[in-house]
């Protein structure tokens, strides 16, 4: 089956994807040197290599679409359009980071994109999404949840239940897992009876893919197709984003168990790099049109890093606020969608 | 009207669900079943599917997806069975439900209330017997608490309903026959402040829950012994409401903590530890604690009785302060 | 496929699995009345219908081989080879119970005969089976453990994890989920989005077959091919047996969610009604054969009442005895195996 | 020989495994990766994949299987990376691992050590910052110990192993830097006492992890007030070495508790409940008490070191407490 890459893609959103792609791998790659520098601190989880999933799932998700991510949560977030000031804000511990820096890199929170965290327990996030998804459903609206994780969290008893209750209640979550092969240092088949990720799914009734995770555009349209269908009322839909992290499992990981040769075979499949040459093939992006991008990307990342150095520290004496409400709470569930069905 | 503590329940949530149009109620056989001790009995057939939902046995997912709905709008009542089983679902209560608020800068508030038995007496033996609302007390973020009366186990709902952060409710499985007189209009329960129970002058009695009911049976007989104790129940095990305590104290000068929690490290060691802190030299002895023996609790009857605190030892506690 | 039933059977042994069937019927029935009589108390959980199941298995289990069952667990006991004595004593509460009657119906122990119990969380037997299992295996011997569970535990992370665990280090662990279609008041398409339970199985590349439970024969069949595959290292089986609950799931329970035609059909499928004239038409049983036998079952059950009501009462003295360990502990770990294996 | 913190560990875990010829380690991570914390690193390599399991990440499951594997006859020591996962398992720790013992009439203990890293001071935030072992001191039937020196992180695996009974080592991530000189011979480790780790006779400062050395710091400058402090590690949270401290306040008249964990509730609630009622004649001013601030533990490090116990807290607490 060879579909053309750019079907249905029109010139804008493909140079948009590109875009996304390239801001996410900038931003991070600053914060290679940042944390080098001890402005971020904590643990750091790096994307790098895996773009092509945050950003061919976000290209259809609307405001009201709600994402839970995991540790490694900077491609979402800024993906699902939380602004970078606020991400390397966050990572510098600021105020005015999105999470006031109460969270760091692996907790990221926006309340405004419906951003909900940056969950740092692997499959922590997968029941709160499909409690998300719940709400939508019960207030009538298509909005869905997106759950992105890692396919170590298929191991984990809690994304068994979430699967079976999401496929049980037809629950509108995309569940997204990014199987770059290995969950720390545990290759899949070392840690799972069977690897097929796609026939586990389906042993809870539910529709799942296996996706090329480097292909921006393989990613889109088949988040597209599931979206479709779980705004519909289709119920939920598995995805299994086949990708690599090109960089270590974290900044403290010494990345002993991969083949060099490994790594550097997936680093030819980059995703920015191919999506890039095509549009560049096709004449979508004209000569130095990228590297313009690339400049403007740049001064992104550094206007935000300028912001984060700006910033102030919240003050010592906020640290017990917010264990309880205070009415200050800036989202939630307050302000939320009207009520609409409800059997009274 | 005349109502027993499982129909004061029944009564509580069935006027929190008509009366939250965003309150529905999810956890294992609730529905079909009508709950495994019957405090949802008949609510499936009259609000429906959509207000009552059984779960299948998977407590982690529907506490987490409590979380998620209380966090997309609604106002989720999950119900875990007994506390027993709540620790499978542990993960989510603490570093989710507990966490969320602060971790995200005060953005997303978590509006859920989580009710679950708990407590012994009924010979179910040691993974059916667990009282461990004083140990979830522990964690910052929660609200705990506790309805040993009939009226508070009607009206503590609808407070905690509108609590915006998460409440868990421990009713006790031992209690379910207790009865009262109530008024016909349901009346929300102040969550923020220990009842006294009985008021007293000579030494002070915190407790709640089952320990209420052992406590107040000794204070009946202890005025015999020319010891006029007071009873507080705490009602809400966290934040505690130390004020309400200290001030007895500091008109008794001796204080005894009863709790059908384990010994060490339990709310009874909290409370001992501020009265000796903040009260120290109002105090004429020792603050007395009595607890559960510290073993898994066992099936057999007469050994059961010896591990739970009966209104005997309340007795000989309350001897041994005052002595 | 029809296989005669008596196949691979001889007579003794057909009429061993009719005596085990009743004997753990009989059992329970006087249970009933002892619950009534308030001998016994706590939560009681009846087998009456499964008997099949326990005797079909057991009768492929050496003494070598472990058993983890769940509360429902009178049936498991006695089919592994607990005395009546011992398993009515623990529910009268008397230390001559095989938990010294700490354990009570739910908690039925025994070191002699391998039993582990007896777990009253749903799925928390699961995990301490797989690991029973990989103490024979680390040990080099062929012995196995069976782990009996209901199918309200599928839905249970531990399950889960269990399952791939196993899978994943070819555990010698039988896997005997007895699918009453309830889990208290819960119907399995009520609580499973994917209600085949051997194709959930097999999504952890397991081997697994569905067995009719109501039919010793089928039971003892599956489990001795299961039973001999993973001796010879072939690693977990999951056995789905069909079966049903004659009575409510606890004494507790008014069995509002079933209707009275569904289990009036399945009395009809009475386990021992069937082997009793099956064993009668081929003449293995003769006339009058089943009297005297469930006369000797009765004179049994009557004996174990009669000890248990003799018996004492552990000394409350005891009562903080074996939280920890005092060099007394009969069986366990100390005496095991000794220890073959191992890389040193 | 000199030894950091995580080369103690090592040489712990190597010797057990080397010479327990029925021990293995499992856990996530343990051998391909090393180790989140290198802890193992090489282990696998050395030893093989018999002796040193890596497991998907299913926290219940290993944890339950090591319950299963050590009822079987072998001994298991179970890596959970840190104690932030230990929640996932709580289920098959509280009603497996702690009570199988009492619950089958003393017939099957269950000889298990469970490894796992807590604490905060590394700015990971609220989910990777738990402080939960003197929480877990609230289990009968667990021991619950914690290593705060270089000689007790190599040596207290070797005695845990030893013990019929689950223990549950928390290793100090925030220590791993710390060395020490230790003799070429490993020596277990006396799990049943606390060490008196500094001298004094004014105050009585109990403590164990990472209290420990902020409390030893805080010793260090006491002196300059006039104040001599006894510093108590107390080694093992569950059963607690009451003697040791308790002859300690006999002598000093005053103590502070110091722990990492949160306040209510937590080991420090129980040692000054303790001294609240045994010692309560011999004080000479209320127990205090220091504890990490009760909130979920932010990233910012400024954050992060005010909910933190600080030497300069111990000092101005032991002030208080001496005042
Ligand atoms: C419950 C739990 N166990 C262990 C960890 C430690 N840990 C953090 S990330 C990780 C690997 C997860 O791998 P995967 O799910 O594949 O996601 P990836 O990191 O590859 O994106 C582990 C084991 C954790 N955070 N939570
Ligand atoms: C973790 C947990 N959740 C809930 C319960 C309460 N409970 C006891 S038995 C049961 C039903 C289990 O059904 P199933 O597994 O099908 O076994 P069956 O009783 O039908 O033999 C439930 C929900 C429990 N014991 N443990
Ligand atoms: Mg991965
Ligand atoms: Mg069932």
């Amino acid at each position: 089956m060879s579909i053309d890459p750019l079907e249905g893609i029109d010139a804008p959103e493909a140079v948009a994807l590109l875009e996304m792609m390239l801001r996410i791998r900038r931003f991070e790659e600053h914060c290679v040197e940042l944390y080098s520098a001890a402005k971020i601190r904590g643990f750091l989880h790096l994307y790098v290599g895996e773009e092509a999933v945050a950003a061919g799932i976000a290209a259809h998700l609307r405001p009201d679409d709600a994402v839970v991510a995991t540790y490694r949560d900077h491609g979402h977030a800024i993906a699902k359009g939380v602004g970078m000031r606020a991400v390397m804000a966050e990572m510098f511990a600021k105020v005015t980071g999105c999470s006031r820096g109460r969270g760091g890199s692996m907790h990221l929170f926006d309340a405004a994109t419906r951003f909900y965290g940056g969950n740092a327990i692997v499959g922590g996030g997968l029941p709160v999404a499909a409690g998300l998804a719940l709400a939508e459903q019960w207030n009538g609206t298509d909005a869905v949840a997106v759950c992105c994780f890692g396919e170590g969290a298929v191991a984990e008893g809690e994304w068994h239940e979430t699967m079976n209750l999401a496929s049980l209640w037809n629950l509108p979550v995309l569940f997204a897992c990014e199987n770059n092969l290995y969950a720390m240092g545990t290759a899949l088949a070392r840690s799972e009876a069977e690897v097929d990720l796609v026939a586990k799914a389906n042993s809870y009734g539910m529709t799942a893919w296996s996706v090329d995770g480097m292909d921006v555009a393989a990613v889109r349209a088949a988040t597209g197709r599931a979206l479709t269908s779980m705004r519909a009322g289709g119920g939920p839909v598995f995805l299994e984003l086949r990708t690599y992290r090109f960089r270590a499992h974290s900044m403290y990981d010494p990345d002993r168990y991969r083949d060099k040769s490994e790594i550097e075979s997936w680093k030819q499949r980059d995703p920015i790099t191919h999506w890039r040459a095509l549009l560049e093939e096709r004449g979508i992006l004209g000569e130095g049109a990228f590297d313009e991008m690339d400049r403007a990307v740049e001064a992104e990342v550094d206007d935000a890093i300028a912001f984060a150095e700006e910033s102030e520290l919240e003050p010592v004496s906020e640290l017990t606020r917010w264990v309880y409400s205070d009415g200050s709470t800036a989202v939630a569930s307050a302000s939320a969608a009207p009520v609409k069905g409800g059997a009274l | 009207m005349k109502l027993d503590y499982r129909a004061a329940l029944r009564d509580g949530l069935r006027h929190a669900l008509i009366n939250e149009p965003r309150a529905f109620l999810m956890g294992e056989d609730v529905g079909a079943y009508g709950g495994c001790f019957a405090v949802s009995l008949g609510l499936l057939e009259e609000l429906g599917e959509n207000k009552v939902r059984d779960t299948p046995l998977s407590e982690s997912a529907f506490v987490g997806a409590g979380i998620g709905a209380a966090m997309g709008g609604l106002r989720p009542i999950v119900e875990i069975m007994t506390v027993n089983f709540s620790l499978l679902a542990l993960d989510q209560i603490m570093n989710n439900a507990a966490t969320l608020l602060h971790m995200s800068g005060g953005q997303f508030a978590v509006p859920l209330v989580i009710r679950m038995t708990t407590g012994a007496g009924r010979q179910l033996a040691a993974q059916h017997s667990h009282s461990l609302e004083g140990w979830y007390a522990h964690i910052p973020g929660l609200r705990i608490v506790a309805p040993a009366t009939v009226a508070d186990a009607r009206g503590m709902l609808w407070t905690a309903l509108a609590d915006p952060d998460p409440v868990l409710i421990f009713e006790h499985a031992a209690l379910f026959g207790i009865t009262d007189d109530l008024p016909e209009e349901l009346e929300p329960v102040d969550l923020d402040r220990a009842a006294v129970r009985r008021p007293g002058t000579d030494i002070t009695i915190v407790t709640y829950g089952s320990g209420l009911h052992r406590s107040l049976e000794a204070a009946e007989v202890l005025p015999g012994e020319g010891i006029s104790a007071e009873v507080i129940d705490l009602r809400t095990l966290r934040p505690l409401d130390s004020d309400t305590y200290l001030e007895s104290v500091a008109r008794t000068h001796r204080a005894l903590v009863v709790e059908e929690g384990w010994r060490t490290g339990g709310i009874g060691a909290e409370v001992a530890a501020q009265i000796g802190e903040e009260a120290f030299w109002d105090l004429d002895a020792p603050v007395g604690r009595l607890a559960t023996a510290e073993v898994p609790i066992p099936y057999a009857q007469h050994l059961e009785a010896a591990a739970l605190v009966q209104a005997d030892d309340v007795v000989a506690a309350v001897r041994a302060v005052v002595g």
